[in-house]
């Protein structure tokens, strides 16, 4: 168990911002721009590298035990789970040729 | 009242067969390991019984051969029930060509039933023996289920969309129609029968039943009343797209996307009419969902189906029913089971 | 996972049980003597007196669903719906399911057992959260008020399932308090599954390394995993029930578009690993009890840890299982079907594990025993029976019928329960310093083996023929069977209600407990019967692995 | 989570008033402090992730329907609480860090703020709902496509999108509700002196759990305001 605390730069706390709102701002052009069937990824793409930075940085996990990333990596995995579940029904609904099948 | 135990029901259905020898393997297997496992454990707890209260046993720590065959074993045996199984449920998933076409509506509590040729029934459902019977069901309310238990067949009916099922019975004889899925207060009062007959009995069954307009014919009027021929003109000249020979075939989307046109995509676009445009048309239709009820969308689905198109239609109308597949009444004494 | 404290594994052999620690003086004070009155109760962070309240609640609402239990076979006993009308007839399964379900068997071992022995059976003076701790048994108090009010105020007709669009749009019964009660005590297990896995991981005593905890523990790991993962889900989902029928929100309605079936996926998303919440734990009681009473190790220890994890891990991929017939895709059905058989694979093991520690044991007839054994095969037929509903072609015919209702009530009742009651006997005296009356607990075990048997084993035979659940009123060939299964129905509830009475008995005749009764492993039998508020005099450190019956020097592997 | 001192109850050794009896040091019981919140956010994440499902659903099943509902969402104020938020988390994860070094004024001061920012996202939140009201754009038995230029069936599962709009963002806005106070609380405690460099465990499990409810929003926005705007 690591008893020191890591104390972090506000400098870094304020680059972390700073690439956040510069972000947000990417995904609101993002989204004026027709990408075709891209649209979709970019915009999940950028709130993932958002939540990542957030996670990283101001919630610690950088600087956290790996229990803490093995909790975060736990909920990921199952929330996967869930969806593709559910969507692997729903995209193979039809597939044997009639209705409800 | 019940003198004798009976533990197996009758079988009725080609399926009923199948089903039971899976059910007889697996009671088999059942009974090996339970068993197994009853008789070892007794004969342990009994040979190497406590004589003595400070018994210390030898210790023994575990055994990686026989982890891993107690896990092998059982992994192959249950990897032969998933094949066996699965193929069963496609066999079941999958609707055999031509078959004799039903329609189905759940309602709390009964369950209605349309043959092609117009015969309405409620809580009871006539089928010759020998023929594939496709139920197309849906529900006006909750979601129902409709199982035959002699037939080894049960389907959800869902509020809103299609379901299918089909079996081919095989044995003469009354059986029991059940709702097996809880559907409120009078869910076990919402049960009747499927009559099998033999070829000659159902046809005079038929004719009893004729009304004289075909489950077809009552759509193609609705199809009026609704106007909604002013639109879908069999010349082409319409606003909406021409429906004769379209069912069963593929259809390309406004989106680029090709969906097959079966039922419930033709029950999709009357009541959801801008959700898969055709290439080519605007999404101007109105929905007529709240204006045309179940059994009313599947008379529409039956005549957009008699319009012709894909091969699993039309032949199989003929074949299988002897109900005619369009308007006139059907001549009733014709023999049957030509399905091959 | 974690970094160790203390020893590691390679040290040399020693005594089985350091004198020091074997048999400490009786103190003066214990957990229960430290202060008396209610306050000292209804205000506790002690973990051992939290799961005593919850021990008088579980067993309160356990018998309030058994009531209900006996007025559903009551009312079977003839093939007309003539005791009681057909909307009471569904209110009284739904109740008696959620009752059973949500309120007594998801919290019974865990927060019963496991809250009391989990901290000392680390040595840990208490969970890492106390109050915390008392916080979930307060929020099941509240979650069963709503759900006993949603009762008393004319009760819930939906089945415990909830199915939509019954439940969002057509019942007329009080869904949105039983909902909220079952989402609010959702939130009870969330936080006892919290505060298991930090304790767990944070609290070991020196030299308890992750395998050598007792498969209790791993158990209970497992389950508080699914505590922790699934429960929020079931939260979410009954919480847009309550908002669908109350806003007219229309996720689940098929007039606006919604599908119903996704509200199936998302009920058993939980609702399925849920199943494993109820059996997981009972599964670590008995490996407790087969290793304590063969005085033997439990054959292939690591296995039988590991298969806790996988049964934890895959349970969460095969809820779809329960949608063969529902409209779920064929190919989806295909691959819930395949997940589901695999799943078996890690229970068979277990099962294959417990029977062969036996071999060459020191088997020993007490009652926990006797539940232990009774578990063991009434686990087998009911996995077993899973077998035929996993596989596609043949739960087509069985599922929805009675054959359903015969295989979860063999993992439920027959699993779960007899674990239950199993671990109730076997750790009674450490709970409350008093021995139980052996004669009556061992008939009473026997009672409740046969009694569940006759139950529930014609239900399978009835579920085959045909008879669909929740039948208020059914066609009179299924008489006989119905009439067998209310019989045996009516041994069992003897069968339950024998311990409640001698077991309340000894708490105050019962002959005084040694601090080691069994003569059993573990660090709960080190300290006194019963404890003290703190669990230990001195910070235990474990010198040995788990279920250490002899020198490790004797052990040979076969 | 573990913050009111009962180590007295616990004899004679000498402890930090802040350690509970049961834990051996300050920083083991920081420890399971801080794994108990992660286990309690990856519970939260299920818990949403109930919703987030049955949002890939229906947007795959109602695309068309989910763009035109999605463009008659507010994209300035979605943006601007977007930002409000982030500023927040920022003035949470300073005040975590003033306490770290013991700057009592410069905790609360930080603290306060992030109350503040909080109290400006809900404020902006509650306007975007009222000017759903007005349209009839809640879900129920009031709704009214015609705003979203929805003709009739496709206006039903537009009616889903707004449910979901309103699940998602109300169960965010709980959330944030829920947060205000305890900041609060935190503010108040770290005012009283009630912190250390030390101890300090509360205003960081707080940040933790302000810091999760900004992640959430960091995928709703995304997922709610900008669907098909380019169209």
């Amino acid at each position: 168990m690591s008893s020191s605390e890591h104390i972090v730069s506000p400098v870094v706390y304020v680059g972390v911002f700073l690439a956040l709102m510069a972000l947000t701002g990417l995904t609101v052009f993002a989204s004026t721009v027709d990408l075709g069937m891209w649209n979709t990824p970019v915009a999940l793409l950028i709130a993932v590298t958002k939540a990542v930075l957030v996670v990283l940085f101001f919630m610690h996990l950088k600087y956290s035990s790996r229990l803490a990333s093995l909790a975060v990596g736990a909920a990921l995995l199952w929330l996967l789970l869930l969806i593709a579940g559910v969507v692997a029904d729903y995209l193979s609904r039809g597939w044997v040729g009639s209705p409800g099948t | 009242m019940g003198a004798e135990l009976p533990l197996f029901p009758v079988q009725a259905s080609t399926m009923a067969g199948r089903v039971d020898a899976l059910y007889a393997f697996l009671i088999t297997v059942s009974v090996f390991f339970g068993l197994l496992i009853a008789v070892t454990l007794v004969s342990f707890a009994i040979r190497y019984r406590r004589r003595s209260r400070d018994e210390r046993p030898q210790p023994i720590e575990g055994s990686v051969a026989l982890e891993v065959a107690w896990s092998a074993i059982p992994l192959g045996i249950v990897m032969v029930i998933f094949l066996w199984g699965a193929d069963l449920f496609f066999a079941m998933a999958r609707v055999p060509p031509a078959p004799m076409e039903v329609y189905v509506v759940g309602k709390r509590w009964m369950w209605k039933t349309q043959h092609l040729g117009g015969q309405r029934e409620i809580n009871e459902l006539h089928v010759p023996v020998g023929v594939p019977v496709k139920l197309t069901m849906t529900s006006e309310d909750v979601i129902h289920s409709f199982f035959v238990p002699a037939f080894r067949m049960k389907k959800d009916v869902v509020p809103g969309r299609y379901a299918t099922a089909w079996f081919q019975a095989t044995r003469a004889g009354t059986y029991h129609l059940f709702c097996a899925e809880y559907c409120g207060t009078k869910h076990s009062g919402m049960i009747g029968s499927v009559t099998v007959m033999e070829p000659a009995a159902f046809q005079a069954w038929l004719a009893g039943g004729a009304t004289g307009t075909s489950l077809a014919a009552a759509g193609e009027k609705l199809f009026q009343d609704l106007a909604c021929i002013t639109c879908h003109r069999s010349d082409s000249e319409g606003r909406g797209p021409r429906l004769e020979g379209v069912f069963g075939q593929p259809v390309t989307l406004a989106s680029g996307e090709r969906v097959v046109a079966d039922e419930a995509y033709v029950r999709e676009s009357i009541v959801n009419p801008t959700a898969k445009v055709v290439a080519g048309f605007q999404p101007v239709m109105p929905t007529y969902q709240g204006l045309v009820n179940e059994e009313g969308l599947m008379q529409l689905v039956a005549y957009v189906k008699s319009l012709g198109g894909a091969a699993t239609v039309g032949p199989g109308a003929a074949l299988a029913s002897p109900a005619p597949a369009a308007a006139s009444p059907a001549p009733p004494p014709r023999p049957k089971g030509q399905g091959r | 996972m974690t970094t160790q404290i203390g020893p590691g594994t390679g040290e040399p052999p020693r005594p089985p049980l350091p004198p020091a620690l074997s048999e400490p003086p009786p103190p003066r004070v214990n957990y229960l003597n430290v202060a008396y009155g209610v306050k000292s109760w209804l205000l506790t962070t002690d973990h051992k007196r939290i799961a005593l309240l919850y021990l008088a609640s579980v067993t309160l609402m356990f018998f309030l669903g058994g009531a209900f239990a006996v007025l559903i076979r009551l009312e079977l006993v003839t093939p007309a719906g003539d005791l009681v009308q057909s909307e009471t007839y569904n209110k009284l399964f739904t109740m008696h399911g959620i009752i059973m379900v949500f309120f007594f068997l998801i919290p019974s071992i865990p927060a019963v057992l496991g809250n009391f022995l989990i901290p000392i059976m680390i040595g840990a003076r208490d969970l890492a959260f106390p109050r915390l701790n008392l916080l979930s048994w307060y929020i099941y108090v509240f979650g069963a008020a709503f759900t006993v009010y949603a009762l008393v105020s004319g009760g819930v007709d939906t089945g415990w399932t909830f199915y939509a669009p019954y439940s969002t749009t057509y019942s007329n019964t009080h869904v949105i308090a039983a909902g909220l009660g079952i989402f609010i005590n959702g939130f009870s297990s969330i936080l006892t599954g919290l505060n298991f896995i930090v304790t767990i991981h944070r609290m070991r005593a020196p030299g308890l390394t992750w395998f050598r905890l007792p498969l209790f523990v791993w158990a209970h790991y497992a389950t508080s995993l699914i505590f922790v993962l699934g429960t929020p889900v079931i939260a979410i989902t009954l919480l847009t029930v309550v908002l669908e029928r109350a806003l007219h929100l229309g996720i689940y309605d098929p007039r606006l578009g919604g599908d119903p079936i996704l509200f199936q996926h998302l009920f058993w998303f939980y609702s399925h690993p849920a199943v494993y919440i109820m059996i997981l734990p009972a599964m670590g009681v008995v490996s407790e009890l087969v290793s304590c009473f063969s005085r033997k190790r439990i054959f292939g220890y690591p296995v039988v840890a590991m298969s806790s994890l996988a049964i934890a891990v895959i349970g969460f991929l095969v809820w779809g299982h329960h949608m063969f017939v529902s409209g779920q895709s064929t190919y989806a059905g295909l691959i819930f079907s395949f997940l589901s058989f695999l799943v078996a694979i890690p229970s068979a093991i277990k099962v294959f594990n417990w029977t062969a520690t036996l071999y060459k044991g020191s088997v020993s007839w007490d009652t926990p025993m006797l539940y232990a054994i009774g578990f063991v095969g009434l686990f087998t037929i009911g996995g077993l029976t899973g077998l035929f509903l996993a596989s596609l072609g043949l739960d087509v015919h069985v599922t929805d019928t009675y054959f359903v209702v015969a295989h979860f009530h063999y993992i439920m009742v027959g699993g779960a329960i007899m674990g239950y009651l199993g671990g109730i006997h076997f750790w009674w005296p450490k709970i409350t310093g008093r021995l139980y009356p052996e004669m009556w607990a061992r008939v009473a075990a026997v009672i409740v083996f046969a009694g569940f048997n006759l139950t529930f084993f014609p239900q399978f035979i009835l579920g085959y023929l045909g008879m669909p659940r929740r039948y208020h009123a059914y066609p009179e060939e299924f008489q006989v069977l119905n009439v067998m299964s209310s019989a045996g129905a009516s041994i069992l509830g003897l069968g339950y209600l024998l311990p409640m009475i001698y077991l309340v008995w000894s708490m105050r005749y019962g002959p005084k407990a040694s601090a080691n009764p069994w003569q059993a492993k573990g660090l709960e039998w080190q300290t006194a019967s019963p404890p003290i508020t703190e669990n230990f005099e001195r910070q235990p450190v474990v010198p040995e692995e788990a279920y250490q019956y002899a020198p490790e020097s004797e052990a040979r592997v076969v | 989570m573990s913050s009111v001192a009962d180590a007295a109850a616990h004899g004679a050794e000498r402890h930090h008033p802040d350690l509970v009896h049961h834990f051996e040091s300050l920083p083991a019981q920081k420890e399971a402090a801080t794994l108990g919140m992660w286990v309690f956010i990856a519970q939260e994440v299920m818990f949403f992730g109930g919703l987030f499902a049955a949002y890939t659903i229906y947007r795959h099943l109602y695309f068309h329907a989910f763009v035109q509902s999605s463009r008659h969402l507010n994209l300035p104020l979605g943006a601007i609480n977007t930002a409000v938020l982030i500023c927040s988390s920022l003035t949470m994860a300073m005040g975590v860090h003033a306490s770290a070094l013991g700057r009592r004024r410069a905790t609360v001061a930080w603290l306060l703020l992030t109350v503040a920012l909080g109290s400006v996202f809900l404020g902006i939140k509650a306007v975007e709902y009222k000017d759903k009201f007005e349209h009839h754009l809640v879900p129920g038995e009031s709704f009214q496509a015609e705003e979203l230029h929805l003709e009739g069936p496709a206006a039903r599962p537009a009616q889903i999108f707004y449910s979901l709009y309103f699940a998602m963002t109300g169960l965010h806005a709980a959330h944030m509700v829920v947060g205000i106070p305890i900041i609060l609380t935190i503010a108040w405690m770290a005012h009283r002196g009630r912190f250390s460099p030390e101890y300090h465990t509360p205003v960081e499990m707080t940040g933790l759990y302000w810091h999760f409810v900004d992640i959430i929003w960091i995928f709703l926005f995304p997922l709610l305001y900008l669907i098909g705007r380019h169209h």
